[in-house]
């Protein structure tokens, strides 16, 4: 940061931008099984997702901010997994969502569930459960909101 | 009408009559049993013995509710396919390939299908080695394929 | 002539409910031929079953049809209670009958707002999930759990029905037929929804008995095979209720099957929580330091009516404390296997709609 | 044996329009009906008492049985040495938890013979790192201090 | 007076042509922020309105009530990485969703606002012959769809792409038919019956009352022009992903976005324009603007009724619709119209 202005004009930028990522993060519509429910449970009337800005579940990978990857990710859909969270534009996040897809969870033993999701895209945010409760998924988002602000050393 | 003849006929604990019959002569067996009004072939299992296998039917007529079961036993792995009689045992016969390793004789379209075409073993045996991990990637046209390699797969 | 559009469907697609594939040969519109591809979810349950302990083994049960496990826990209860020789008490058939039903009306609730998102309905999802809300409410209150109950045990279920709970069923049951008739006329009065599903992917008969089609598909083909009636398992036998049936095959006809089976259902519950006696809530002899002792011996195949159809549990056991064979018939898959024969010559709309009334759930198909 | 079949009618036709009107209506009508939304940061719906969660361990009651750890269908309770002064406890091994694996099934909670090892309300566990393996002492802690 | 007019002489000094030029982009400038700004505000409702009718409570973590959402994730968008698919046809790509954003900035350009108070008027251009230019432009935004999808080389977007110009040729013919019938009423009393504030000053009795089987085909109409349920079928969410725009990313998708919105907000306009009166109310001078936006606002939020209880038409539905159901009773409109005009003298 040579000049003064310049820097302080990026800083302004960033902090922008960074405001609007953090209140503005559109979910993929990406459910692989029991998670994938409770995951519409977040967007549904109870819990409401959309308080924070992550109303727009989008169809498409390239218009969505987050990959919640909900549900046991088996070896057969990880090369799927990969290349939809390498159709997502920058910045996009991923919340791991439920015990499966942390580190194998109930399938732990077996020979076709990948033991954690971030063996096969980087991840942002772990919620445990099984399936973890609507609130604790939202407790997650909150949790990326500051992770995205940097302000979580959780 | 007359009884179809099987080989010998006993009581399970569930209370259905098991016909056990050598598979020679199973596919002219199940086509007097359909003749009977079993229309619907329920499920077909197949339940590794360690040096036998023995390939379980569940028939049910669905006009008068009854349940039998039909027991057949193969050394080499290899008994009829069913898909002449009932199409439901397309997809049964198919997972039985995949995970017990039965070989239908007479299935048009015997793939595998839950797993890769060159996964090695059928995991429902008794004597595959859960340790022996096997991983999955998938080639460009989107066809996976099983690697022993940890790189190439997930 | 053949210069067919080759499309794959998924396995991540907004209406696959999951990770279906489907590759599909299309005619500008229309579906010419269509292949399922599934296994995207294949979870080795089957195979985790054998390794695991008869009584833990409901964790797998629970998620295989996730969005009604309670129907899960006790069709495997039904097979392995019967080849662990241990019987639960009266009042713990009833307690399970009560959980069947609510859990049957949420699963047929996530169906129903699912369905109306396939066909591009949004607002009948939050409808059926606020009212879904109140059933994991209560599931909450009972085993703690929301979705993925493992209330029911071996012999029994793990916390006894309080008075206080039954009663907040009660007030769920008052205020649901209500708001479920509310969300039956927001679908079938519409014009555009019974033009979508009228005569929409006909399953007939025939058809649906060969594929080994069961559950609410087939009573809607015409086919009065309902299990709870047919082989009354729990005490389905004690209580009344209707079972629907339609002729027609349709789309609709599924739709409407499923709409009469969640008030068959209140009927069902508003029966069991008047009658349902005191008692023992477990049976002694699967005592809590018990559950990685039981052993079971012999074969048994035992069938239940899950919302998706004949769900059938096969257990072979060896004597052991952990079963040798374990093998579900999942009612998903064979309903899926007829899913190509539906959608043959329909346009991609249609195909939509058809794989939504079919219900699938991965866990099931795939487990 | 009777089997009570009705059959499901089919709806009647409306005039066209005038039932998507009705749906309309109803749709709107919601409008005036009160939301269901519990605003979850900030307010909190009550749990039932039977809600479970995180695991938590009183050391002082544990016995070291290794029930729980022969239970857990997935192996996520692990024996550990742990040096601790316990009577009850002679070769002192406590459980090890992994809430990466655990599906809180509560067959640990059941199957405990001294109440030692019990499930919470406490929910809020995300992290931003994968970690999820809790040693005794992490476990003993009070569940207040880990909401903090 | 209007805003041109008063601008024109705020910069006189400057002489005639740079006067004339400054008070133009100016203008221009200001439309393009109103624009944008009222779209924020459609967005906005929208989000607010669907969670109340859905149970929930919609936004309300950024700003007062969540105001500030809509810029949030308009900024987002901007601040997104813009992904260009490897086969793309790079032309036709870039420009797509620029031609649905420019043909709904230019369609509002076009329709006479009424007065409000000292401003005077707030149409941007009159022109008399602005029907036609209305419906111009209308027509250049089906071409933005069109070209998203093939250009993508995606099969979801081309079959967006086919499904959105089999739902276009189906509804532009009763569309202007419809219309057709309105110029004609209108010239019964006004000689430039091709302007659409004249034809709003004839309308004493709101045309919607005259034809209300013309006011039927035109919502229709408008609806698959903005594209959404029931007949969203080019950008189907459940069946094609999201249809021609697929395969956009970033800002080029929020103009996707934007388009739709903007499109349900000037075919409100348009309608209660043409069908409900437009501006004519009581005290039409000062408060003209007002009854228009208060119409507007009516028509804005029954589309979002019809939006979010509505399932999906299927498109050969559609397009029957379209040629045997809303051509005839276009038909019927026109000559009944036409009749009506002929025996009541207007």
């Amino acid at each position: 940061m040579k000049s003064g202005d310049a820097g302080f004009i990026t800083t302004t930028v960033e902090k922008a931008l960074t405001w609007a990522r953090s209140n503005s993060i559109w979910p993929l519509t990406f459910g692989l099984a029991c998670c994938a429910i409770e995951m519409m449970s977040v967007q549904a009337s109870r819990l409401d997702v959309s308080r924070f800005g992550s109303e727009v579940f989008r169809n498409s990978p390239r218009q969505s901010d987050l990959m919640i990857v909900a549900g046991t990710v088996t070896k057969k859909m990880a090369p799927r997994l990969k290349r939809l969270y390498d159709e997502m534009p920058y910045p996009k996040y991923v919340i791991a969502m439920g015990v499966c897809v942390i580190q194998g969870g109930p399938y732990v033993k077996g020979y076709s569930v990948v033991l954690g999701v971030d063996k096969v895209v980087p991840v942002d945010v772990y919620v445990p459960g099984c399936p973890p409760t609507p609130e604790a998924l939202t407790y997650g988002i909150v949790t990326l909101q500051e992770k995205i602000r940097g302000e979580t050393d959780r | 009408m007359s009884e179809p003849e099987s080989d010998s006929i006993s009581k399970g604990k569930d209370g259905l009559t098991i016909h056990t019959v050598s598979k020679d002569r199973l596919l002219e067996f199940m086509k007097d049993m359909k003749e009977r009004g079993f229309n619907h072939l329920s499920l077909i299992t197949g339940v590794d013995r360690r040096d036998y296998v023995e390939v379980v039917y569940h028939l049910h007529a669905m006009d008068r509710d009854e349940y039998v079961v039909v027991k057949t036993t193969t050394d080499n792995g290899v008994v009829p396919s069913m898909t002449s009689l009932w199409n439901s045992a397309r997809w049964d016969e198919r997972e039985q390939y995949d995970l017990m390793g039965i070989k239908f004789e007479g299935h048009e379209n015997l793939k595998r299908i839950f797993l890769p075409e060159n996964w090695v073993g059928h995991p429902l045996r008794k004597d595959y080695d859960l340790s022996n991990v096997q991983y999955i990637n998938m080639d460009e046209d989107g066809e996976d394929y099983a690697t022993f390699d940890q790189g190439d797969g997930w | 002539m053949n210069n067919f559009v080759e499309l794959n469907f998924g396995p991540q697609h907004p209406s696959t409910h999951g990770v279906l594939r489907l590759r599909a040969k299309l005619d500008g519109e229309i579906v010419r031929e269509l292949e399922p591809i599934i296994g995207y979810l294949h979870r080795n349950a089957e195979k985790l079953c054998e390794l695991t302990f008869y009584a833990d083994n409901l964790i797998f049960f629970d998620r295989m049809d996730y969005v009604a496990s309670m129907l899960m826990e006790s069709g495997y209860l039904e097979a392995a209670e019967k080849i662990l020789n241990i019987p639960p008490p009266e009042r713990v058939l009833w307690i399970r009958v009560i959980m069947n039903e609510l859990s049957r009306i949420a699963s047929h609730l996530v169906w129903a707002g699912a369905f109306g998102l396939d066909l591009g309905m949004l607002t009948p999802f939050f409808y059926c999930f606020a009212q879904r809300d109140y059933i994991l409410d209560v599931f909450t209150e009972v085993c703690g759990s929301r979705q993925e109950t493992n209330y029911m045990s071996v012999g029994g279920v793990y916390q006894d029905l309080t008075p206080e709970m039954i009663e907040h069923i009660d007030a769920f049951l008052q205020s649901f037929p209500k708001k479920l008739e509310e969300i039956y006329r927001l679908f079938v009065k519409n014009d555009i929804f019974i033009s979508r599903n009228k005569g929409i992917g006909v399953l007939s008969k025939e058809t649906a008995i060969d594929y080994g089609v069961t559950g609410p598909m087939l009573r809607a083909s015409g086919v009065n095979y309902d299990v709870r009636k047919a082989n009354p398992y729990l005490v389905y036998d004690k209580v009344d209720f209707d079972v629907p049936i339609s002729q027609k095959g349709d789309n609709l006809a599924r739709f409407l099957v499923r709409f009469e089976e969640m008030r068959q259902s209140v009927r069902i519950i508003k029966q069991a929580i008047t009658k349902i006696p005191d008692g023992p809530f477990f049976n002694p002899k699967a005592k809590k330091s018990m559950m990685i002792r039981l052993r079971g011996d012999g074969e048994y195949y035992a069938r239940t009516e899950s919302p998706k159809g004949e769900f059938g549990v096969y257990i072979v056991g060896d004597g052991g404390v952990k079963p040798y064979r374990v093998r579900v018939r999942s009612p998903s898959f064979k309903n899926l296997s007829v899913l190509p024969v539906l959608a043959k010559d329909q346009m991609i709309s249609d195909l939509i709609s058809i794989s939504g009334t079919i219900d699938l759930v991965f866990g099931e198909v795939d487990r | 044996m009777v089997r009570l079949v009705i059959e499901v009618k089919e709806p009647r036709r409306s005039i066209p329009i005038i039932g998507s009107l009705s749906g309309m209506m109803l749709v709107m009508r919601h409008l005036f009906r009160k939301p269901v939304t519990v605003q979850y940061p900030e307010e909190k719906s009550k749990l039932p008492d039977r809600f479970r969660f995180r695991i938590f361990l009183k050391l002082d009651d544990c016995v070291g049985c290794t029930l729980c750890e022969q239970v857990c269908p997935n192996g996520s309770i692990t024996m550990q040495h742990v040096d601790r002064e316990n009577p009850r406890n002679k070769r002192m091994i406590y459980p090890d938890v992994n809430f990466g694996t655990c599906t809180v099934c509560r067959n640990c909670e059941e199957i405990c013979p001294t109440d030692a090892i019990y499930l919470t309300h406490v929910f809020e566990t995300s992290r931003t790192r994968n970690s999820f393996t809790y040693s005794p002492e992490e476990l003993a802690m009070q569940e207040d201090e880990v909401k903090k | 007076m209007s805003i041109f007019s008063r601008l024109t002489s705020l910069f006189s000094p400057m002489g005639y042509p740079i006067s004339e030029v400054l008070a133009y982009v100016v203008e221009s400038a200001m439309l393009a922020i109103v624009a944008s700004v009222s779209l924020a505000v459609v967005i906005y409702l929208f989000r607010k309105y669907m969670a109340r009718v859905q149970l929930r409570i919609g936004p309300n973590r950024v700003g007062k009530f969540g105001l500030l959402q809509v810029m949030a994730d308009g900024l987002k968008l901007a601040g997104k990485e813009s992904i260009f698919p490897r086969k793309r046809d790079d032309l036709p790509y870039r420009i797509a969703p620029l031609m649905i954003l420019v043909g709904l900035v230019m369609a509002f350009a076009v329709i006479p606002y009424g007065s409000l108070f000292w401003i005077g008027t707030l149409t941007v251009s009159d022109t008399s012959v602005s029907v036609l230019l209305l419906f111009a432009i209308i027509a250049i935004m089906p071409i933005g769809e069109v070209l998203a999808g093939i250009s993508s080389k995606n099969k979801y977007a081309l079959l967006g792409a086919m499904r959105a110009i089999a739902k276009d040729v189906s509804f532009e013919i009763p569309m202007m038919i419809s219309v057709l019938a309105i110029v004609m009423m209108a010239s019964a009393r006004t000689a430039s019956s091709l302007s659409i504030n004249s034809i709003v000053l004839t309308e004493l009795v709101p045309y919607g009352i005259l034809q209300p089987l013309g006011i039927f085909v035109f919502m229709i109409s408008m609806v698959a022009r903005a594209s959404y349920t029931p007949f969203d079928m080019g950008e189907s969410d459940s069946e094609l992903v999201t249809g021609y725009s697929t395969e956009y990313s970033g800002l080029r998708f929020g103009m996707f976005y934007m388009g739709l919105f903007g499109s349900i907000l000037l075919g409100s306009f348009v309608i209660s324009l043409f069908y409900l009166g437009g501006f004519n109310g009581p005290m039409q001078s000062s408060l003209g603007f007002v009854w228009l936006v208060i119409k507007a606002m009516i028509m804005v939020f029954m589309a979002f009724t019809l939006w979010l209880s509505m399932p999906r038409i299927r498109i050969d539905k559609f397009v029957n619709l379209g040629w045997k159901y809303l051509l005839p009773i276009a038909m019927i409109n026109l000559v009944l119209s036409g009749t009506l005009t002929l025996l009541m003298g207007w």
